[in-house]
């Protein structure tokens, strides 16, 4: 046999564009809004097996709301969700600040990502449970979730219910249906499907949703929850973020040779569905699909969420060092904000007095939040919890080894 | 009643009292479990709360982790302890600290059971016993039974207890007690005292040691199989060794040790793990923080050697009763 | 919102048939051989996703090998391969035998699957290089590995290449392009993507083989693997032994809602093909197709070969607790022996009586072989490897602690 | 130069005179690591020997596994070692023991680097000190830097070796020595001398330790950032303390701790994991078992207490030199 082959070579992926690149979107496949149709929730995933390589979109870029996604919202809760998502905004725009400012650790922020955990939200009932990661704060704040709550854990300050045991912005609360979030990625994706199964386990009708990010697919636990989820049909809601970067690695590292990361849930038999993150209808509307789908005993679903992370990564991180400086701005699918007020403006729910009006307000209420978090106390600032509390709550009862520390300690 | 009927009876017990108590694993549901811990339980409980896994132990915690959140009280078995790595992040980082870091907003009152330890010619993926990857971890409880009367009682409190607990079974011991003389004839928990297990719900409250042997001359700390191997061995070696059998690792029971190594003022620690880094080290350095002044010999530890779990060689890697004979007779002439 | 949800219920699969159940496999959908056609080593995996629902089969019922994967072994070839899985099955008669005569602790054996590993291994080349499970011993067989060895490393005895140190069976052979058996399972499957990566650095030609069973699909390492063949494009065959079993657990319990193990690709862009697995030739042309795809650098095969596992898990396992004990008779893909044998009966170039003469023969150099092993020793009777052996190879250079501690045992 | 500096330098002298030296991880390509150790090192060395990977821990040490067994020695990065647990299963299962259970047919020459350690408010997920965890697990060796030369020659040194390596990297150090004393300002490696770090290709020898600070009184046995902590404690009491830098952990030099041990007649033990079965219960236990008979006082351990790494609480946590100093001066007392 005469070895008349090639030497082989690694395949390294790379992103189309790095610092100093000029960005050009126009190969990137966007379908005309409208252009998917909305199966029934009892449809078999195979059926809709081409949704994994289209995008659900409802606004058209005139701002009009088109196709069978659309039309399941209110003026008032389309305002509503406006209002969240500029909360949203603004809240992390304070939160950079004041981490800049020296005033806490850390912070991670959301910019052109609100839509995507704003209308999530409001697609569960109360008693569902998120499985978050540390980058859907929406799903707090459209559930009510009180912001100087939110900013006590920033501040890690006596008033911070989780105590100052955790990171900045890994909130925990049973109550809003948001499942303790962990600095670990993916192993609260396997968690959701655990909980989901409980709830079948225990004959209830409330679901679960996981949540990841592009990167984070990669890592095993992913495939721990589409297994399990798979097997027992689990009552859940997977979702994908796919903000197009994972700190520096660009997500085509992760995706490898498929086309989209709904597609992974073809090997599953799980129903996928790729959805405009940019577009608050679009993700309500799908959102809504695969609760009803999982409530109604279809099982789970899988639904990656096009978005773009038009920020950094966290506070320690610097984008300009490894992507273009403009891909955020020429990122096809707009931000999310413009595009719903340009829909409440277009169907004549909104114009600019009030956005600006709005603006305004929810600076103000965030202020406030923040005064009265800062006034209790902040991370620099001191009247943080005691330092005897970290040897609370390791267990129910602390065991006599603690308190010998914690005598040893003295606190 | 054997050590596997205990464990069944204790599923059988917790399940029947509370409907939250549900058990899954890999071969667990239909057949049982590869050594039958969990047979006849799937019959009668329903499929929904006794059931096969896929083989992913991250999964098989992981949803036991969701599961708790949720308000169920999962008992999962990994099928050997050696088996368990892949799920050691949903327990190191997940499992062990979720009531902290969410001051008790979600907490994780899980059981995961899995047969340890060597001596059934397993090779180095049936024999390991890494009780101390989990007790150097904050937020765990570490349980190792020696005994069908503690595998149950235990079984039942851990499956009570509101926070995740580790359930090592040496497995040598599902049949009979084995005090490492293996050129000898087996022994079944029939003819020994500790196979008598109380009927009903009787739980065995974690965190205490047991006394199983009163002695004088010296304190041998030990927990499982060594237990029996400590007994044959002092005999051997005419020592009048008090055998303490921990049970519970952590929290360990240092009252008990403590009054017992000030008592003898000498102390022999004894595990089958690899050495460097064994829970020995960390019993020997208890022992050395509280009875520092009580001493009059050096603390010996006899373990498995810093190799990986021999298949040819078990017996030689094994600390068996020669070995620790030894170490008790040498504890005695320092 | 009213509740009008159905209570939710568990979904747990079971399989179609236990013990005291009659199998009826007739709606097992099997293609007709030669019904898949055999596209070009480098089309896009994409193009032939159909063949991960498909079954790729050469020989017919009556024994005729039809179809494009048909005609690329000689009649020399073919009878090598039966006498290949001949002694591999009377091997696993005999070690079987050996190990409930006590002689050593623990035997794995191949009934049913021996074309697998048999003609596998004869689509490679030298220098490549397999990552098997327990179940292979074909591709040691086949590669030419001296029985007397594999026996030697079985009873743990002096001459036990592997010194006494591992479990009966899980055989380690650079020199015959096998990877040290690992008793976790799933963990060589992304070793085999490392490995292929290397070559790919190297600019080598060498291709690497992953192995795993269906059930073992299931753990993460399955995903790794996945992930990282997909993204570095890796020059690597990964197989799934479909079984149908994982010791007591049918395969629906990995497989969940997906058709079948193969169509796991699919949300990799890996190409993706399922073959009958007891079909000798089908097995050795789709290897040979993947091994090619593999060395021109077109990146990663999934192979699912579609068997059963005839026999018990291992000498631990009694599969009439939990299957029907006719499952095995009824299995309709056959027996890969008689397939074989029955073709090449039926093309002219071997008898009953040739079958015969050669079972004779292979069992007698079997026979050989084993009291060639057993007269240096067996685990039962001694002359095993030292016990200071142990002490050895942890590190290539004995630290202080092991040389103490192995004074401290006397050795 | 700083610790960044010298790991950097480190990978880029091992790439240039060793083809096979591969070095991948999460975010190590393009952009150099999130701490940048690996900067520059793609550009150099090209795309296919040092590039990004998915995020799969499990992955990048399986597939180095993978390519050690080729041939080639990978050289790989866990972004934080909190993050080290999925890659867990691959490291102890299969790195540690693939040269044993194969009769060395397949090695393992693997270095698995990360950044470790509190002190940067890092809350429980960015803060941790696995190291007992590699520690008890035979076949892996444990190494720990605590300055510029050492973490160069060390890592040369570790990528050299033919057997798998842990290369624990105190994150807290990279910068700059850190003593505990966090209200005081920032110093830098520039001032400081061991920040002089030899040009070149020169290994510092696995298995050595350092005598950091000699001393008569008091043996403190450190690593890591625990050593300028001993160092500003010693001060602190006033006492006369020798601190070992132990630089490896497995295999350990027991030879320098003994020697020094039977000095004094003293020990403290240092390290910021969690105390219960950390690496100083082995320490302690060795020092017991090798010198019990020099002992004037307890051994006495100072660690991270029992509990997950907090984030407000950090300085409560971290054993500083406050809380070194009372255990120097309290052994003193004894
Ligand atoms: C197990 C684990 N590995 C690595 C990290 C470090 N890390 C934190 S965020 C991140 C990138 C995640 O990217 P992606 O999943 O796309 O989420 P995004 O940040 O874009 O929302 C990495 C590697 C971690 N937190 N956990
Ligand atoms: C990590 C791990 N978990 C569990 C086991 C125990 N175990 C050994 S074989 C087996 C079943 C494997 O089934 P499959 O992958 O279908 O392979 P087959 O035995 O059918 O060839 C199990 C669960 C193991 N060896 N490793
Ligand atoms: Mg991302
Ligand atoms: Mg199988």
């Amino acid at each position: 046999m005469t070895d008349d082959y090639a030497p082989l070579s690694l395949n390294v992926p790379e992103p189309e564009w790095r610092p100093g690149d000029v960005p050009d979107f126009s190969k990137f496949e966007i379908p005309r809004a409208g252009a998917v149709s909305r199966p029934p929730v009892d449809v078999e995933p195979d059926d809709i097996r081409d949704m994994a390589f289209s995008i659900v979109r409802v606004l058209r870029k005139d701002g009009e709301a088109v196709g069978d996604w659309a039309g399941a919202l209110t003026p008032d809760e389309l305002r509503e969700g406006l209002r969240h998502m500029m909360t949203l905004r603004i809240f992390d725009a304070r939160m950079l600040n004041a981490q800049r400012q020296g005033k806490t650790s850390f912070y991670m922020q959301h910019l052109g990502e609100e839509a995507v955990s704003c209308a999530f939200a409001r697609a569960l009932r109360p008693g569902d449970m998120n499985f978050p990661t540390y980058r859907q704060a929406g799903l707090l704040i459209a559930g009510g979730y009180p912001l100087v709550t939110m900013m006590n854990q920033i501040y890690s300050n006596a008033e911070d219910p989780l105590h100052g045991r955790q990171l900045p912005i890994m909130y925990s609360s049973r109550e809003h249906g948001f499942f303790s979030i962990s600095g670990n990625l993916g192993t609260q994706f396997v968690q959701s499907v655990g909980w989901a199964m409980a709830s079948a386990i225990s004959g209830d009708t409330r679901i679960a949703a996981g949540w990841i990010g592009d990167g984070s697919t990669a890592e095993s636990d992913f495939h721990s929850a589409m297994v399990f989820a798979s097997t027992y049909d689990a009552p859940v809601v997977l979702n994908i973020v796919n903000n197009q970067w994972a700190i520096s690695t660009f997500q085509g590292i992760a995706r490898g040779g498929v086309g989209t990361f709904a597609a992974r849930g073809h090997g599953f038999g799980i129903a996928s569905i790729r959805v405009d993150g940019n577009d608050y209808l679009a993700v309500h509307a799908v959102a809504k699909w695969a609760a009803e789908r999982a409530r109604r005993g279809h099982g789970p679903t899988l639904i990656e969420h096009v978005t773009y992370r038009a920020g950094g990564h966290s506070t320690s991180d610097d984008p300009s060092a490894y992507r273009s400086a403009t891909e955020a701005a020429e990122w096809p699918l707009g931000d999310p904000l413009d595009r719903l007020k340009m829909h409440l403006i277009r169907i004549g729910e909104w114009t600019d007095e009030r956005h600006t009006q709005a603006e305004a307000e929810i600076t103000q209420t965030v202020i406030a939040a923040q005064k009265e978090a800062e006034a209790i106390g902040t991370l620099a600032q001191g009247n943080i919890p005691l330092a005897r509390d970290m040897f609370e709550g390791v267990y129910e009862t602390m065991p006599p080894h603690l308190v010998r520390q914690r005598q040893e300690a003295g606190y | 009643m054997t050590m596997i009927e205990a464990i069944r009876e204790a599923h059988d017990v917790a399940m029947t009292r509370d409907e939250r108590v549900v058990v899954f694993g890999e071969d667990v549901g239909f057949f049982g479990g590869v050594f039958r811990c969990t047979a006849g339980l799937q019959k009668k409980h329903g499929r929904a709360r006794c059931f096969d896994t896929p083989i992913n132990e991250s999964g098989i915690v992981g949803t036991a982790i969701g599961m708790a959140a949720y308000g169920l009280k999962p008992v999962v078995e990994i099928q050997f302890a050696d088996y368990v790595y892949p799920a050691y992040d949903q327990i190191v980082s997940e499992a062990a600290r979720l009531r902290h870091r969410s001051n008790g907003d979600f907490t994780c009152p899980i059981v995961v059971r899995m047969p340890t330890g060597g001596g059934i010619f397993g090779g180095q993926t049936h024999s390991q016993s890494p009780e101390a990857l989990f007790t150097h971890v904050a937020g765990l409880k570490v349980v190792v039974p020696s005994n069908p009367a503690d595998a149950k009682g235990l079984l039942l409190a851990a499956i009570d207890d509101p926070d995740p607990v580790i359930f090592l079974e040496p497995k040598r011991l599902y049949n009979g007690p084995f005090d490492g003389q293996h050129d000898q004839p087996i022994v079944g928990w029939k003819k020994h005292p500790l196979g008598e297990v109380p009927e009903g719900d009787v739980p065995v409250p974690l965190g205490v040691a047991a006394r199983f042997r009163e002695g004088q001359e010296v304190t041998v700390l030990a927990y499982g199989t060594m237990v029996y191997v400590a007994e044959a061995a002092a005999e051997r070696a005419g020592v009048d060794a008090e055998i303490i059998d921990l049970r519970t690792l952590v929290p360990l029971d240092l009252e008990t040790i403590e009054t017992s190594v000030q008592k003898t003022g000498r102390c022999v620690i004894l595990h089958e793990a690899t050495r460097t880094s064994g829970f020995g080290a960390e019993l020997m350095s208890v022992v050395q923080e509280t009875c520092f002044y009580h001493f009059e010999a050096p603390i010996i530890r006899v373990t498995g050697w810093d190799t990986p779990y021999p298949h040819a060689q078990e017996w030689e890697y094994f600390p068996g009763p020669a070995r620790v004979a030894e170490a008790l007779r040498k504890v005695m002439e320092d």
